[in-house]
């Protein structure tokens, strides 16, 4: 009964995780505690966190571990609601005592979940929270490899405006902290360039009817739409809107890339623009991400998306920094070696982490091509 | 603008009436507020996606067939779940049903994964257009065969003796015991129909909303407030409740805004049962 | 002469309450420790509803939320004492209680349940779309702890004090409401609203009355949650958190006062044990859930009240509410 | 003779069409044991129902010691001294027996939530009070003993007598008893009989309905007759035992 590739994706992770805690030699394991959302709506991201940083910490056993010591990881799921997050962490902290946390997906969970490594001195990065507080709060323990919203809508408004030349966008946002953020930056950003926006409609993050906000949008003549939510939902809006008739670029966030939304879409997603730091095609993107989709493809049998991307690159760093930091892995140690990460080559780009323990790297605009895969249409070089 | 409102509010507004309809049932028959109506559909819209998408069966055959399987699995959750609770209070009964619904919830989401599922659309993918009105045509589908279900079931309920014996059931389980019908089989019968109601009503969504494994949720409870508002004694009035949720939630949407739109559907469901405090259709079937 | 169990009861509780930080400080315990007392008062505030006036209501969580959002933009936006949090957090509770109260008087069980299953998605909408007030789905950060003379409770086991401390106090009310006048004349409510009626109950009245009570220590259960996590957000008071308050009540054994408490701590720790399952987690969950309430339907509140009898030496089977509680609600 | 205790002026109601209860005249004076008898379905418990505020009438008044009490609810009139019991129990099943009688003295306590709160010594003072007066309330109904019983679990004929005691607790001046005999084994009836003079004796005025009617005739002072909602007779017992119309209601007409 079960979908055939979808089995032996678990069936692998499955082993993957087995085999991972029962290698140790000798030396005591590198413990790796991953709080992500694994059940409830955001399942679907949480899964994909798990599964990134599941094939760095196999890619860094294999050459032997850090300091000679075989890594492993403890999942705990946060089933995004903030209490459970906090319940989450602790565990990790205190019960299986972890060098270091990965995680989580909201960002709701993560300003809650971050106090407890903040207060027990444990470093922790967040791949996919985007809510630009979490790293404003002047926490040196937190750090985020997610683009964050200002620097994402930023990008995609300017392109809209510069490039595209648009002049009447509309703004649809998934009414959580996601969505939220982007719209704040979006309409911030429109100001700036002297323009506002048609119509800014919230929807409810598990709605499935959007007909209703897409008709306003459609009537106040807007000429783009900019999308801030996930995959899935972009995907019913792309189609409910052709289906209803708004025949307009559509734009979004790091969000929305994911090879099932064209999969989700069908053709409604063709010529969909999205910011990104990872460019999820083999052709065209760079060798580690070329790598690191091959190695993701081998492993689980589907293509990887940004946010498995974003959870790979952090393990990364955590294990340069691991590495840098000598064999006692003093936690202040790691913490200030993440933070002077500079032009680390990962898979989401070129990383240097600034003062605020956010990623900077160049922001790409890609685009759904015809017939599905993506080119990257900004910047052009 | 209004008139596209209103379609699309019949749309999603039968598509609520459809699972009012399992609420309306397990009311009669169980007098329980079943909280995993919702997860029925989800279900139909799973097994459909089984027999049609991955083991290729046509959609002709792959409808019966995911049909059959929805009441099959009605038929054993009744068994486990709802049948050991019949003389229990009204409170444990309900919770029995929450606890239902996570399970099932849950376990399809190990099984299947949290991803969302495509599913082909099996009445074509472009709007027919009237004028500049745009009516997709899986909408009606969903609306025709939602009112068709709704009628057959009436007849059903009024006409057959089966439906008949049904009702006598819900409404006095140890008179009708006396009249000599076995209550247990007509209740389970309910459920199975009940099941098979959600089970169509997730099938005829899944080409719009995807499939997956917390589909069930917000559509079951908007299901729920149609039951009641139509009055949960009511098979027509689940349909008109679902319709008016449906085209008050959209033109809420449209002209008010759209970060309340649940809101303030069930405040029209709220001030509705302020004043006709048994719903709209009162004690009429 | 009580018997020697009769006597210690109350005091060995109490040591054992207040002693679990000197068994262990570990900030995991400690913190499912304090979720355990916020979620008790909660089942017990919804047990003043449902256990007392027979009244139905699947939108808790509203009350919840209302009472975590005043303390916390109290005291972050208004910078206000913490004290004053916690009792604007109950009063402005209690007000919403009222407010809901009032209109849905006439209506009956089924009917009940969804008109509060609505209410409570219209406060989550509220939370989530008033943006300029609640600041929306970002949430509040920097929600004080607070400091009680020269103790600052800013750590778990420190905070512990403040939730059971809250617990035994809500705990105290609630028993004193039930042998009170006040009480009786709810539970008469709830047994048969018209001979309540007839015997010079104005049941409008009391049915408030416990609508009111019911929010305002809801709304307390939201402030000590608030000043414990620093953090508010709505995705902590959505209806299925208010699902799970229920749940909480009627495992524990609905109008049991101990069975609310051991209800909501049951259910508050199983699901951290059963993470050891991992992915199979909530379906285990799901299916305790059932189970509880299939062959346990008086609740654990029932088996508690019948091992305090047999424990305190009267054996057989007291009826007679002066002696005990366990009242078998026919809801 | 001063104004009748209660009164009613062409009282009457209509569910539907039907005529339960048709422009019924009737006064009682204090201290008087009235009867109302009639074949079932006569409008007995719908005239109750009435007078006890459970229905509010589509005609007439009921004036109650001068005051027109019509609108009133069930329970402001109890407060003003009409106390009932009901033809098919409602008693408080899982409340004990003290508990049950001791809701009827709701309305003639004082201590609200804060007395309840801070269980003030005023308060504990008037629950201490109220136990008293209630336990001798189940004396006089003879149920002592049983205090602690659930309602529930008591057997039908002490149910029966926990309605009465329940029903007194409110200090009626008029207590209105609906077929308290009902299903009475006969060796109890006697004791009926003694608890409604010693009522009377207390100078609380009774309304009775009731079919046993030697019950009826060995008690009452006065007995009024219904018939398909309308009054067809009132008198002393030996004026109603011979009215021809009263006959003919429960015997039918002679062909």
């Amino acid at each position: 009964m079960l979908h055939r590739k979808r089995l032996m994706g678990v069936v692998a992770f499955l082993i993957l995780g087995l085999c991972l805690s029962s290698v140790t030699y000798g030396a005591p394991p590198i413990k790796i505690g991953i709080v992500a959302p694994l059940s409830g709506g955001a399942a679907m991201v949480g899964d994909t966190q798990v599964k990134g940083i599941a094939l760095a910490i196999k890619q860094i056993n294999a050459q032997g571990g850090i300091h000679g010591r075989q890594v492993v990881y403890y999942a705990e799921d946060d089933e995004q609601i903030p209490a459970k997050s906090v319940n989450a962490v602790n565990k990790l902290v205190y019960q299986q005592k972890v060098d270091a946390v990965i995680g989580t997906v909201n960002s709701s969970c993560t300003l809650a979940n971050m106090e407890i490594t903040k207060r027990a001195g444990v470093p922790q990065i967040t791949p996919i929270s985007s809510n630009p507080k979490i790293t404003r709060l002047g926490n040196p323990w937190i750090f985020r490899l997610q683009a964050s919203d200002d620097q994402q809508a930023e990008a995609i408004v300017n392109y809209a405006v510069n490039v595209l030349k648009l002049k009447k966008m509309a703004i649809m946002y998934q009414s959580d902290d996601y969505g939220t953020g982007g719209k704040d930056v979006i309409v911030r950003r429109l100001k700036e360039l002297g323009l506002e926006p048609v119509a800014v409609e919230a929807f409810n993050p598990d709605a499935k009817d959007m007909s209703a906000q897409i008709l306003k949008i459609k009537n106040a003549g807007a000429d783009g739409l900019f999308m801030w939510t996930m995959y899935a939902q972009g995907a019913l809006i792309a189609r409910q809107s052709r289906q209803l008739g708004l025949k307009v670029p559509l734009m979004g966030g790091g969000g929305l890339t994911n090879p099932k939304l064209v999969e989700l879409a069908g053709e409604a997603a063709y010529g969909l623009l999205n910011t990104q730091t990872f460019f999820p095609d083999p052709e065209g993107a760079s060798p580690e991400a070329k790598a690191f989709i091959e190695a993701y493809k081998k492993e689980y049998g589907i293509l990887p998306d940004s946010n498995a991307a974003m959870s790979y690159d952090s393990m990364m760093i955590l294990a340069e920094a691991m590495k840098k930091a000598g064999p006692a892995l003093n936690k202040k140690e790691v913490r200030d070696n993440i933070a002077a990460t500079k032009n680390y080559r990962g898979v989401t780009g070129v990383i240097t982490i600034d003062k605020y323990g956010d990623a900077n790297r160049d922001i790409l605009i890609i685009r759904v091509k015809e017939g599905g895969g993506y080119e990257v249409v900004w910047p052009k070089h | 603008m209004l008139l596209q409102q209103l379609i699309q509010g019949l749309a999603i507004g039968s598509v609520y009436g459809l699972l009012a309809l399992g609420y309306v049932l397990m009311w009669q028959a169980w007098a329980v507020l079943d909280f995993a109506r919702g997860d029925a559909a989800m279900m139909g819209a799973f097994f459909l996606l089984i027999f049609n998408v991955f083991l290729k069966i046509h959609i002709l055959l792959a409808f019966p067939l995911a049909i059959a399987a929805s009441a099959l699995t009605g038929f054993i959750i009744e068994r486990l779940a709802y049948r050991p609770l019949v003389g229990a209070r009204e409170i444990n009964r309900l919770i029995a049903t929450i606890g239902a619904g996570i399970l099932i919830r849950n376990l399809y989401r190990v099984m299947f994964g949290a991803d969302p599922f495509p599913f082909p659309t099996i009445f074509g993918e472009h709007p027919i257009y009237i004028k500049h009105l745009m009516i997709v045509p899986q909408n009606l589908w969903i609306t025709g065969i939602g009112f068709a279900l709704a009628i057959l079931l009436r007849l059903f309920l009024l006409k057959t003796w089966r439906g008949k014996a049904m009702r006598a059931a819900a409404q006095d389980r140890e008179t009708a015991a006396l009249m000599g019908i076995r209550v247990k089989n007509s209740m389970t019968l309910t459920f199975v129909v009940a099941t098979v109601l959600g089970g169509i009503a997730g099938m005829l969504i899944a080409p719009l909303y995807f499939v997956m494994a917390d589909m069930g949720v917000l559509i079951g409870l908007k299901g729920f407030a149609a039951a009641v508002l139509g009055g949960i004694e009511s098979v027509t009035g689940a349909m008109v409740g679902g319709i008016i949720l449906g085209i008050a939630e959209n033109l809420a949407g449209g002209f008010i805004s759209s970060g309340y739109q649940t809101a303030i559907a069930f405040a029209l469901m709220i001030l509705v049962l302020i004043f006709r405090p048994s719903g709209i259709m009162g004690r009429r079937l | 002469m009580r018997s020697l169990y009769s006597k210690l009861k109350i005091p060995v509780m109490l040591v054992v309450l207040y002693g679990l930080p000197f068994v262990t400080q570990d900030p995991y315990v400690m913190h499912l420790a304090n979720m355990a007392m916020i979620y008790s008062i909660l089942a017990l505030s919804l047990n003043v509803l449902t256990g007392f006036t027979g009244q139905f209501s699947v939108g808790h969580a509203a009350f919840y939320g209302i009472g975590a959002y005043t303390s916390g933009l109290i005291t972050v936006k208004l910078g206000w004492p913490i004290w004053a949090g916690f009792i604007a957090a109950g009063v402005i509770a209690g007000l919403a209680g009222l407010l809901l109260g009032i209109p849905t008087l006439r209506l009956r069980g089924l009917y009940l349940a969804v008109a509060t299953l609505g209410f409570g998605e219209i406060v989550y909408q509220i939370l989530v779309n008033w943006v300029s007030l609640t600041n929306g789905p970002k949430g509040l950060t920097g929600v004080p702890s607070p400091t009680i003379g020269p103790w600052r409770l800013d750590m778990y086991h420190s905070y512990y004090y403040l939730s059971a401390t809250a617990l035994i106090v809500v705990v105290f009310l609630v028993y004193r409401l039930y042998y009170s006048r006040v009480g009786r004349a709810m539970l008469a409510i709830r047994e048969n609203e018209l001979a309540a009626e007839a015997m010079g109950i104005n049941s409008t009245y009391y049915k408030i009355t416990a609508f009111t009570i019911s929010s305002f220590f809801a709304g307390i259960a939201g402030a000590l949650y608030a000043h414990e996590i620093m953090f508010v957000s709505p995705e902590s008071f959505v209806n299925a958190e208010s699902v799970s308050i229920l749940c909480m009540m009627v495992v524990g054994g609905v109008g049991s006062i101990p069975g609310s408490i051991v209800g909501a701590i049951a259910l508050t720790i199983i699901p951290e044990y059963l993470r050891a399952v991992g992915d199979w987690r909530l379906v285990l969950y799901g299916a305790v859930i059932v189970l509880m309430v299939t062959y346990a339907p008086q609740g654990l509140g029932g088996w508690i009240t019948a091992l305090d009898h047999w424990l305190a030496g009267t054996g057989h089977y007291r009826s007679g509410r002066a002696k005990k509680d366990k009242v078998a609600a026919e809801v | 003779m001063g104004t009748p205790l209660l009164k009613t002026q062409s009282l009457s109601i209509s569910f539907g069409g039907v005529h339960a209860v048709d422009k019924v005249d009737m006064e009682v004076e204090k201290g008087q044991v009235f009867a109302i008898i009639g074949p079932n379905g006569a409008g007995k418990t719908t005239f109750f129902n009435l007078v006890s505020g459970y229905y509010f009438p589509t005609g007439g008044t009921v004036t109650f010691k001068g005051e027109d009490i019509t609108r009133l609810k069930a329970y402001e009139r109890t407060r003003r001294g009409i106390g009932r019991t009901f033809q098919n129990i409602m008693l408080f099943r899982e409340l004990s027996v003290l508990d049950n009688a001791m809701v009827g003295l709701h309305s003639r306590l004082k201590s609200n939530l804060i007395g309840a709160f801070l269980r003030t010594r005023a308060t504990r003072e008037e629950e201490e009070r109220g136990r008293e007066e209630v336990r001798e309330l189940l004396h006089f109904v003879g149920l002592d003993g049983h205090e602690d019983n659930l309602a529930k679990n008591l057997p039908y004929g002490m149910q029966k007598r926990l309605e009465i005691a329940r029903a007194l607790a409110t200090r009626p001046e008029l207590l209105l008893l609906d077929e308290p005999a009902a299903g009475l084994p006969t060796q109890e009836l006697s004791s009926l009989v003694e608890i409604i003079q010693k009522i009377r004796d207390r100078g609380i005025t009774v309304i009775l309905i009731e079919h046993k009617m030697d019950v009826v005739m060995s008690i009452s002072d006065r007995i009024m007759v219904l018939n398909f909602g309308e009054k067809i007779a009132e008198g002393t017992p030996e004026e109603v035992r011979h009215n021809q119309a009263v006959i003919e209601a429960y015997l039918g007409k002679e062909e």
